[in-house]
């Protein structure tokens, strides 16, 4: 069963469940147009997050936005969303246009940076991002600032030694710092039993001497009480915690990707029958938070949004093929 | 003879293979019933059953790990890197371990393994889908390197590669995987041995070195500058370790002028080593400096369309550089 | 409380349990010479397995020597010794002499190989021996062989990601792979609490997905009692373990160390009063498998054989120069 | 000025660096309370507490993992890896995400980080102590390297390394850590500039161009043949990334015959890059075949010690390849 909004422990207002829905939405439709555009041959790539999206913003607004640090992963759209990157700003990426804040289009897609919100910028090798959000948790106990760092990650990934060296440390330091795994069962292709021999990627905290807590990452709200409660733990000096949110990836692995090949469409229409989006405006409804015509109004907005900053970034510039050359060191930043 | 394309050479490759050898075995991330990433080893799953063709976890160094452990039991692992931009964390043990062990243990234990990678950019990969990572691989002895440039090749090398007592790391150009289309015999296709360059075209006015998809485009730029009347000798390195070094000084000695080219970042790249070669051991024959056309010294080939352009070299651009040393 | 043999379930004879306590000896005064020959300026390099040997010789009598495979780590020489090498031939290695089977004097001493007992090359940089281990039990399950693979490792590397990869493989394939950690406390200077927030090693393998133990490494029985288990599953086919056998190494990390500066000489003296070799003679004395004339005579042989093998090497010719540049490839070998 | 060690250079310079500025911490396996296992750390851990120079676990990849975190952060991490040999585990690390995260983040992130590594050979240490690893990392843009030969040296480039605000590897030729003794101005030292190379001796006849230990076999060596007449100038290059071009180029121009030294393997070593930077543009200045005189195309220095011998390049074998060129 879903919480309800009152069962929820947390101190969530009305305003932030809107917002909350809001922003899962605006999501879901600019996700969905990627998917258009890229099957209208006018953006190259794209990877989703459709069907993460309670998860990543259930998180997102657990943490203190512009205070605690991010270390996301691919998928994060939603999670990036909820941190304050704008619709435009997510439409240059997805073409390569000047302007994408997250690289100046030198990287990917969906490969995120956001300095102003402090959202560190990752890669595309899986689970390197780990060790940096440990690193930045000790410099906030070094400095013994107040925040706290998250950091993202597929279940798959956390297959790689990568990811055992950065829990592993924070768990020896006690460091301020949130594991959030986004298990939607498969990396690419590959099932998670073929990536771990534990039921669940939270099993894996007890081997590492730090707490491990699985919860339902299609509800948002409980995605967002076990985050709030790590948070506080890492606040209060008691170190790191894994949170692992099960998910379910609703579309294909990327735009490259055909998952026909190793999944039924049985279980996929399972699975979209539990879309986290549609649940979570079932509780707004029924705790009558929001009225139908909220709704669709809401929605509404958000395609208008997304049309707007398609529109936007279609007429924006490419880089300038002069800064292909730079910022290679930091002496060349000026020029940037 | 059938033309086929360059990723179906290796398909078919890996499909004798396994035919042949029952030690011969698949490993690596979504090479089972996905078929790869690039469907390289599509159909192998099916035929050859979920004890030969392993979807690992998706942890790089294991998948090397665990093969050479396999190869030191006897086995003959073929391990599948996804990109070659994610070999990294698998460096220590091919380095450290499948590079050595040869010559650490006196011979007594040997490791026959096959690793193989989709390397280079022009694909809109960005970063990390898009990396050349051929040069750290060829300073290390121990290791063999190999990059085809047409489909006979690569299913000659790979097979050669398979049956090879030693690590050897195949690097196949991504963009060519459809795009370069060629004639291979049909049925039990023959081996490619490995070490041999190939001259792929005659010319008398310089000689250009490549390999993988800068071969292609050496080609067509060789095509291109005949029409002005000069003519280019093309070597396809085809093996870049052990290097082909009578090859390179035979043609260099024709043609007194030398180009190299590669889409690795200019600097410590593969080029510099047979730079130095050459500006030793063919010191007397050289009527002009030697010129490196190569990626340039940028961390890794930006995503946006006209930046990746910036990047690469081409047809255009290799094309220029040949006609500037012609005139030397 | 230690073991008394009687208790002890499995099938060991007298002779065994004599023979074990022989290659217990045999390695201590080898390694006690090495330490001598170092101090005079006679070898360049050693590093040794004083504290170890109960855990080394209880797992290796566990095994079925000759047929099961052994990758081990440096500090193993009575393992080694239990599996076949000879005096003669760790003599040649300390010197760097021709004819020392583990790489003709190419590696530093105790990187052990024996081809002929199944023992596989291992390096210097820790845990990479681990993914060999699994890839040969894959190897094994393969072909069908009946066989086991057993691995050895400090407590120190199993904080690096190659062991966690190499653990969570054969947990995820079921393998026939014993991983063995000798926990002796400290990575050269570092402490337990300082690689690993969990109390014990065998604690992580909750978090892999298999069955971990940890037994007191001082008592040879227990660790054969626990390795002879761990490959009978692995041999019906129910896959890998983790073994924790606590040790405590009663010399520094290697000839090159000063343990002063890190630990106590009293904690030293205390677990010198425990000392493995000392504990095994005094229970097959106390069991009247043994009677102390024929511990005397028995240490007087082991002593003897290490003068004879010392001497030997000594006399022993270098590698030739030439020797240097191969075997590379596996082409140079006739060479060899 | 009072006399010190290369190593205690070192330590200076850390010592000083972490009472200057409080963002600099030092981390890697035994730098605590046993100072390292050479002691380039030693006091510091009793003088800036457990916070400041901290015992990582045994793992590599994380302690310039944690590293890079920490720089994003602010901080001014010194990473120490016990081995240069055992680096290999982090590569992924420092290739894919130290050296390209200023460039892919357009400049929005920098990692402002050290990472120190003893290296190379004649110390008895075998395949796994005694490995050169600086070609590797002069070949990835976004790396800064640099290899002292000189106490002086150590320890003022150690300090820059520590303010660039990129990431900087230092190699420590650690044969020299106690052999090389020099004069180092006492109290607050001066820092000396990353990208700059030494001529370190003057010479007209040919020219010799090497880092770390080799340049001070180098040295020994142009002594022993200016007593047969040959001028040799001697080039420390001190930073090998970014290269010192001019430096070189300037002294072919006055000797027009090099010789490239470095312990390294031969193929695909630094050297190489060297050699094809002079073999395109300074083509003209040429008048003998460029020479590399270099560690053997084995997997790394064997332990024994007629082996090691063998492998490794000395003041004896390096006046013997002077010697050689000089007579071209
Ligand atoms: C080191 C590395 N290896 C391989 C890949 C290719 N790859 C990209 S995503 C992916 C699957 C990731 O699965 P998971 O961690 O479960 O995350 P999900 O995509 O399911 O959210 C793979 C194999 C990569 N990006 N990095
Ligand atoms: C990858 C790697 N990093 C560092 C070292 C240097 N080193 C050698 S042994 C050792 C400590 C190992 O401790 P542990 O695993 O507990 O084994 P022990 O020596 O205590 O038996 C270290 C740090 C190494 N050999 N390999
Ligand atoms: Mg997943
Ligand atoms: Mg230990």
């Amino acid at each position: 069963m879903a919480t309800t909004v009152e069962e929820h422990s947390t101190s969530l207002r009305k305003d932030d469940l809107i917002e909350m829905y809001w922003t899962m939405l605006l999501a879901r439709r600019l996700d969905e147009r990627a998917w258009v555009l890229h099957r209208q041959g006018r953006i190259a790539f794209h990877i989703s997050g459709i069907g993460h999206e309670a998860a990543q913003v259930g998180a997102a607004f657990a943490l203190r936005r512009g205070v605690d640090w991010v270390v996301p992963y691919y998928r994060d759209l939603a999670m990036i969303l909820s941190l304050g990157l704008t619709p435009r700003e997510f439409a240059l990426s997805i073409m390569g246009k000047k302007g994408d804040p997250s690289s100046g289009g030198r990287q990917m897609p969906s490969h995120w940076s956001l300095r102003r919100a402090n959202v560190v910028s990752h890669s595309a090798p899986v689970a390197t991002q780990t060790t940096h959000a440990v690193g930045i948790a000790l410099g906030i106990k070094m400095t013994g600032d107040d925040a706290v760092a998250i950091t993202s990650i597929g279940e798959g990934s956390t297959a790689q030694g990568e990811w055992y060296e950065g829990v592993n440390w924070a768990a020896i330091h006690h460091l301020p710092v949130i594991f959030l795994v986004e298990n939607n069962m498969y990396a690419i292709s590959v099932r998670q039993e073929q990536q771990m021999a534990v039921r669940h990627v939270a099993d894996k905290a007890a081997g590492l001497g730090l707490p491990g807590v699985s919860v339902d990452g299609m509800d948002i709200l409980k995605v967002h009480e076990a985050v709030s409660e790590a948070a506080s733990r890492a606040r209060a000096g008691e170190g790191p915690t894994l949170v692992e949110a099960k998910v379910y990836r609703l579309t294909p692995h990327s735009s490259d990707d055909d998952d026909r090949s190793y999944r039924s469409r049985e279980e996929v229409a399972e699975w979209r029958a539990r879309d986290p989006l549609d649940r979570f405006a079932a509780q707004l409804l029924d705790q009558r938070h929001l009225a139908p015509e909220a709704v669709a109004e809401m929605d509404a907005r958000a395609r208008q949004e997304v049309d707007e900053a398609i529109q936007f970034a279609e007429s924006a510039l490419y880089p300038e093929v002069s800064e292909g050359a730079y910022p290679v060191y930091a002496e060349d930043i000026p020029h940037a | 003879m059938p033309e086929i394309t360059l990723i179906e050479g290796l398909r078919q490759a890996m499909d004798e293979e396994l035919a042949r050898d029952e030690r011969v075995f698949i490993v690596g991330e979504d090479v089972g019933p996905r078929g790869g990433v690039f469907r390289a080893t599509q159909g192998l799953f099916e035929k050859y059953g979920a004890g030969r063709v392993i979807d690992s976890p998706l942890a790089e160094l294991s998948i090397v790990g665990v093969g050479i452990g396999a190869a030191l039991y006897g086995m003959r692992p073929i391990c599948e890197i996804q990109f070659a931009d994610f070999i990294y964390p698998a460096l220590n043990q091919i380095i450290n371990e499948a590079a050595k062990i040869c010559y650490r243990s006196a011979g007594e234990w040997t490791v026959p393994m096959v690793i193989r990678a989709p390397y280079g950019g022009g694909i809109g990969g960005g970063l990390y889908h898009s990396q050349s990572v051929e040069t750290l691989f060829c300073h290390v002895p121990g290791l063999k390197v190999v990059i085809p440039s047409t489909p006979y090749d690569a299913k000659g090398l790979l097979k050669s590669a398979v049956r090879d007592p030693n690590p050897v790391l195949v690097f196949e150009p991504k963009k060519g995987y459809r795009l370069i289309k060629g004639e291979v015999p049909e049925g039990e296709g023959e081996l490619v041995p490995l070490g041999q360059a190939r001259i792929t075209r005659q010319g008398s006015d310089l000689s250009v070195i490549a390999y993988g998809m800068m071969h292609y485009y050496c080609l067509q730029a060789a095509e291109a500058v005949a029409r002005d009347g000069i003519e280019v000798e093309v070597v396809d390195l085809r093996t870049l370790k052990p290097l082909d070094k009578q090859a390179i000084l035979s043609s260099i000695k024709k043609t007194g002028k030398v180009l190299i080219v590669h889409e690795d970042n200019l600097t410590g790249g593969f080029g510099a080593e047979i730079a130095a070669i050459l500006a030793d051991e063919a010191f007397t024959d050289l009527d002009a400096p030697i010129r490196r056309l190569a990626g340039p010294d940028v961390p890794a080939v930006p995503y946006s369309h006209p930046l990746q352009s910036w990047f690469m070299p081409d047809a255009e651009k290799i094309a220029a550089a040949m006609r500037d040393l012609a005139a030397y």
